[in-house]
């Protein structure tokens, strides 16, 4: 797990002025193909805006994977329960409004990075991995014990979401739900590109290479990394919650140990520890997986799976990192 | 106290089971410190090719067993040779992504293949039926199940500790400059233990068929399993896979006996609670 | 995002998207992963309905387009209906085996002026969630009731309930233990394991240690379904003379040549058999065998798919080809026909199918395969899981 | 004198072998101290005892007159008992910069921050070149630390240490692996230390030793045997016997 960040080296040569306009381009480029997913996909809003929830979830993956060197295979569970959070508050306490909804989400995934974290944490590597499955089985099998609540197997209905500000309404066509969505994305997106610049991110990545470096500084590697987790946390639950208010339902799927292990797929595609490798991880998967499930449904995995041992073949670096790799080395040849 | 004798007696066989299927993925995970995702695969084709010998050509049991471990073989050296060279020593992450690849084409194939219908292997008259151990009945081929498993141990314990290939093999994992360095053709080394590891995984294939039944998505049904499996005994320990598999194995089996509505609360709390005091593997042994 | 466009008739038409007089239907169903098996069933009842009766209802043209959801993925279920309706513009929504999906789509229909047809998904609760869904399968309720007299007549009355524990799981044991205990049977255990249970030897020693007579179980088909009829035998428990009951699900005909002897003598109660013997049926084996290549993975899916096909048809009949789902809801409420699984009519209050429910036992034919045979008939069941909702 | 760092009777054994045995040591500020010994003297566990990875099984550790025996690593380091190491622990994928920037922003407990950049913080940032310019490490601020020479990472080591303005300083023999023609960088680097610092090294290079020392305490077999000022550390019959009569051992062995 040490594949390079590639931005945070390429940042070390910038100067300051460069770096707001680099917050700015970001934003642009998350606007930019919202626009153009928009206008190619005009009648496929709901694959977008579900495409929207699940970068929040590779996203949120990313910040403990990439950035702090957790590997984990149980990433969905803060993702679910941000979305059960969601939904219950709307299907058994009435909290209907779409923002309720979100702040219900964020707590909710936040909690349950909270815990997660407290688990996962003790160990590293193989064993960490293992304790990030066992976590994500308990929280799968806690949901759907716990069937009144939510609706177990069957799955969490009768969410219905008031208009969103009270005038734009969750609707077949699915307008509100993408709009929605590409906000939240770019806001967590330009948030989280703070974070993972500022004094905290460093410590985190700092953590990543080596724990023991860090204590001898006088910071405590766990605090860091529970907070990281929370944050995380709160990522994936906007996720969830984007889920639940944009589907109207919560199924027991949010909290699978197939999205965790799917999640953590289009991470590494793209590459990890960087933002927009995570970006870039999640279209890239979604879009190969519609093409190829759409030209061939029971052979689209075989064709998956070609596209990962290629990717390793030839893009170790992942997607993304890749390509800023040559990036690099082409703008190095042309000092 | 029947009943414990009763649970005892399933624990054994479950966990023999599983260990028949695992100790292949500890050989690879601990040895070639490779995050080996296809070796569910590799159980699977095993499966599916004793299967076909078994009961599309009509093949004996033994000549099925055989067939599969050594075809298993033939399929999976040259994946070796051209995908699994290149992620030795990668990042876990990298190793992740490559054998789920890896392991979706073999779903894949194996459904255009053998279409998705569940395949048995058939048993031979000898391992039919159950046998009366007074207090209960057992199937016999669970009996052979814990004898393949026993054995299995035995001959990988041997091979790793008291041949000469088993010395190059650990001078390999300690240091393989050093090995190269001292004449050891590391890359041999490697390509044997790979081949010992997905022989393995065939032959659990097809003792495990009973319990595990053939059908494409094996390969990522009982992925997590096997993985929970071998991580909790130690990657790399024979001894730490065994007592694992009996552990786990025995915790299964008593939970679903016991609390079967909480079966896999019951499973997952223990692993987590061993995780947690064991962080290194039952086996304690440093990665 | 697994999805797959099928033009059944015409992938002329697609381009011209103007023409009117083609009528879609979406139907969503697992056509890869795990339950692929059953998607294709959907996708060879469909096609054998269209074989039979033309692709074109009046002067419409029928077209179907597929989406696949390999596993019960609600999110996803919901966006490629919306998908469906917006961008494919069907009319019919059709398909799901999974209840969540359907849960999850029926908010959709009443916006979209979409009647929703469901081939498989077995919740009682379903049909309430919207009057705009009819239902051509089955429910557990529905196919577990009847057992539970089976069972009683059979001299059986301590009985060990052992489901897996989910959603139809559970279904299936309130079903049959209402059934049971109103025959005045005794259900001794109830006994809930989880959907990932490899090895069954210790629920089997829990029936064994329950001093029941007889096990009532059910199992999403599939691998399970094999290790628990092999633990059932090999545990001694067939020997002990510990009789066998369960909704048809277990010993669905894909499986059968797998459990092979192990199943012989299971008594199963199900709306469908295969080898059911009448004139429809004999047609319909033979289209749907050929439309899905290998007749021997042939499953109770498809005669859901078959009937959901004739419902869609008569709603477009009614209709005249214009959009109006309650119309076309309306005009199937009442509606009966003969199935290839027997007389069947639409309960115009519930909109769920009326039914005969069959006792069957699995046999070895003269060619040395296996049948569900048919022993008893149980005429015009409903669904007395809407009365248990209540 | 008052001492900044105080160690007393310290003991810690493994199972039945006493590995530090009465350990007993005070320093003032800006001493400067080396701690030598033969292999297997104990001076690993010792730096473990005082760092706080080891907690020892009777005695004290004070820092400042403050006992804290009972304080982890972290809250050690945070009352200025600041280590480096004897292989350098460094971020390979980090620029000297981030280095000493996460230094001085964890020092003064701003390392939490979730908003900004050190580049952009010019109170840091002054601190940074200060510190990497006295090390002169400047020209390579915003290289990657896989990218510099070895000898020049040893000294992104003190700089790491020092930008956490530390009371006492422990330095893991601060030379090792450096090539010969580099050391001379990290004896100026060692020489230019602040002097009201109080410095204890651990150091098998004797010449370094002598350099750098105005003391030197002798650790064989857990227990100090030697504590004096360098030209009398020599002569002391128990130091030979304790270094040659390892050597005599280790021929017996062979």
């Amino acid at each position: 797990m040490t594949m390079v960040t590639m931005n945070d080296a390429l940042e070390g040569s910038h100067r300051k002025g460069r770096k707001f306009g680099r917050d700015l381009a970001g934003l642009a480029v998350i606007l930019g193909l919202a626009v153009v997913g928009y206008l190619l996909f005009p009648n496929n809003l709901a694959l977008l805006t579900r495409m929207t929830a699940i970068a929040l979830l590779v996203l949120s993956l990313d910040l403990v994977t990439g950035y702090c060197g957790v590997a984990t295979l149980g990433h969905a569970a803060l993702f679910g329960s941000g979305a059960y959070a969601a939904g219950i508050a709307a299907v058994h306490f009435g909290l209907t409004d779409p923002l309720l909804m979100l702040g219900c989400g964020i707590l909710g995934g936040a909690l349950a990075g909270l815990v997660c974290g407290l688990v996962i944490l003790r160990a590293h590597g193989l064993p960490q991995l293992v304790l990030s499955i066992a976590l994500i089985h308990l929280f799968h099998e806690f949901a759907n014990k716990a069937s009144s609540w939510t609706g177990g197997s069957d799955g969490l209905a009768g969410i219905a979401p008031d208009p969103l500000l009270g005038y734009f309404e969750f609707d077949l066509w699915g307008r509100t739900a993408y709009v929605f969505g590409i906000v939240l994305l770019a806001g967590v997106f330009t948030l989280l590109r703070r974070i993972v610049r500022s004094p905290f991110g460093m410590l985190c990545r700092g953590i990543k290479e080596d724990p023991i470096r860090i204590r001898a500084m006088g910071a405590s590697p766990k605090l860091a990394l529970m907070k990281m987790y929370a944050i995380s946390g709160a990522v994936a639950g906007t996720g969830g919650a984007l889920n639940a208010i944009s589907t109207q339902v919560v199924g027991l799927d949010s909290l699978s140990f197939t999205l965790s292990a799917e999640s953590l797929v289009m991470l590494v595609l793209g590459g990890t520890g960087s933002l927009f490798g995570a970006l870039t991880g999640t279209i890239v998967f979604m879009f190969f997986e519609d093409i190829v499930s759409a030209a061939n449904p029971f052979h689209w995995l075989t064709m998956v799976g070609v596209l990962l041992v290629a990717v390793v073949l030839f893009a170790p670096k992942g997607l993304y990192g890749t390509v800023v790799g040559l990036a690099m080395r082409w703008r190095e040849a042309r000092r | 106290m029947q009943t414990v004798f009763s649970i005892a007696v399933d624990a054994l066989a479950y966990g023999m089971v599983l260990f028949v299927i695992s100790i292949g993925l500890s050989v690879t995970m601990g040895l070639m410190r490779v995050v080996n995702l296809a070796h569910g695969a590799f159980a699977m084709i095993g499966g599916y090719i004793a299967s076909y010998a078994a009961r599309d050509l009509g093949l004996g049991y033994g000549l099925a067993v055989l067939l599969a471990v050594f075809g298993t073989i033939v399929i999976a050296v040259p994946i070796e040779r051209l995908l699994y060279r290149r992620i030795y020593g990668a990042p876990e992450l990298t190793q992740v992504l490559m054998t789920i690849g890896i392991t979706f084409c073999i779903i894949g194939i194996a459904n255009y293949a053998f279409g998705p219908t569940l395949k048995t292997i058939p048993l031979p008259p000898g391992l039919e039926g159950s046998v009366d151990l007074g207090f209960r009945s057992i199937a016999t081929h669970r009996i052979f199940a814990i004898l393949c498993g026993l054995s299995v141990a035995a001959a990988l314990w041997y091979l790793i500790e008291r041949t000469g290939f088993g010395v190059k093999l650990r001078a390999a994992v300690d240091d393989a400059a050093m090995a190269a360095a001292l004449g050891v053709r590391t890359e041999i080394v490697y390509a044997v233990s790979f081949a010992v590891a997905v022989g393995l995984a065939a032959l659990g294939g097809v003792v495990g068929a009973e319990l595990l039944p053939v059908e494409p998505y094996y390969a990522l049904r009982y992925m997590v399993t096997f993985l929970v499996v071998v991580s909790v005994g130690g990657a790399g320990s024979i001894s730490g896979a065994l007592i694992a598999c009996l552990l786990l194995g025995g915790i299964d089996t008593a939970g679903r006996y016991l609390v079967p509505e909480f079966g896999e609360f019951f499973f997952y709390l223990a692993v987590i609670a061993i995780v947690c005091v064991f962080p290194r593997g039952l086996a304690g042994r440093i990665r | 995002m697994k999805r797959t466009i099928i033009a059944a008739l015409a992938a002329l038409t697609i381009g011209g998207a103007a023409q009117a007089d083609t009528i879609k239907i979406g139907v969503i169903g697992p056509f890869s992963g795990p339950f692929a098996l059953q998607g294709k069933n959907f996708k060879a009842g469909i096609d054998a309905y269209m074989a039979l009766n033309g692709s074109k209802v009046g002067d419409d043209d029928i077209e179907v387009i597929y989406r696949d959801v390999p596993q019960p993925d609600p999110a996803q279920s919901k966006a490629l209906a919306q998908e469906l309706v917006v961008k494919e513009g069907v009319q019919y929504l059709a398909g799901f085996y999974f209840t969540p999906d359907a849960m999850a789509v029926t908010p959709l229909l009443e916006q979209a002026n979409v009647p929703l047809v469901i081939m498989n998904a077995a919740t009682s609760a379903i049909v309430t969630k919207s009057p705009l869904v009819v239902r051509t399968s089955f429910t557990l309720w529905q196919t577990s009731t009847p057992i539970a007299k089976v069972a009683k007549d059979a001299g059986v009355s301590k009985v060990i309930s052992v489901v897996s524990d989910y959603g139809p799981g559970v279904d299936a044991e309130n079903a049959f233990k209402t059934g049971f205990e109103a025959a005045g049977g005794q259900i001794v255990e109830a006994i809930r394991m989880p959907l990932a249970t490899n090895d069954f030897s210790p629920i089997m020693q829990r029936i064994k240690d329950s001093g029941a007579e007889g096990v009532f179980a059910f199992l999403p088909s599939g691998p399970t379904t094999l290790g628990f009829v092999k633990a059932f035998n090999e545990n001694g428990l067939k020997d002990a003379g510990i009789k066998f009951f369960a909704p048809g699900d277990l010993t669905q005909e894909s499986d059968l040549p797998a459990l092979g002897d192990a199943a012989l003598g299971i008594q199963t109660t199900f709306h469908y058999a295969v080898s059911h013997d009448s004139p429809e049926n004999k047609t319909f084996v033979e289209a749907a065998g050929k439309a899905i290549g290998n007749p021997a993975e042939l499953s109770f899916p498809s005669v859901g798919a078959y009937d959901g096909m004739h419902v869609v048809y008569k709603m477009i009949e009614a209709t005249g080809g214009e959009q109006d789902a309650q119309k076309a809801v309306d005009a199937v409420k009442g509606l009966a026909w003969t199935s290839p699984r027997g007389p069947v009519s639409i309960d115009p209050e519930s909109r769920h199918i009326t039914q005969n429910i069959y006792l069957r036992e699995v046999t070895k034919a003269e060619d040395g395969s296996y049948y569900n045979k048919e022993i008893t008939t149980f005429e015009k069941q409903g669904d007395p899981g809407l009365a248990a909702l209540k | 004198m008052s001492a900044i760092f105080e160690v007393q009777n310290l003991k810690r054994a493994f199972g039945g072998l006493t590995v530090t045995n009465d350990v007993s040591l005070a320093m003032a500020a800006g001493d400067r101290v080396a701690l030598i010994g033969p292999n297997g003297a104990g001076k690993t566990t010792f730096v473990n005892l005082v760092t706080g990875n080891l907690t020892p099984d009777s005695g004290d550790v004070l820092i400042g007159g403050e006992s804290v025996t009972r304080t982890n690593a972290i809250g050690r380091v945070r009352r200025g008992l600041v280590r480096s190491f004897q292989v350098t622990r460094l971020f390979q994928e980090m620029t000297p910069a981030e280095h000493v920037a996460l230094a001085v922003l964890q020092r003064d407990g701003r390392a939490g921050r979730m908003f900004g950049h050190f580049l952009t913080m010019p109170e840091v940032m002054a601190e940074v070149i200060e510190l990497l310019g006295k090390l002169g490490l400047r020209e390579l601020m915003h290289r990657r630390v896989s990218e510099i020479a070895y000898g020049q990472q040893r000294l992104l080591e003190i700089a790491v240490a020092l930008a956490l303005k530390p009371k006492v300083l422990l330095l893991d023999e601060p030379a090792a692996g450096v090539p010969q023609s580099d050391t001379g960088l990290i004896e100026k680097a060692l020489a230019d230390l602040p002097a009201d610092l109080a410095v204890l090294m651990i150091e098998h290079d004797m010449d370094l030793v002598f350099r750098f020392a105005k003391r030197v305490i002798v650790l064989a077999a857990g227990t100090i045997i030697f504590d004096g000022s360098p030209s009398e550390v020599t002569k002391d019959p128990r130091v030979r016997e304790a270094y040659l009569g390892s050597y005599a051992n280790a021929s017996h062995a062979a």
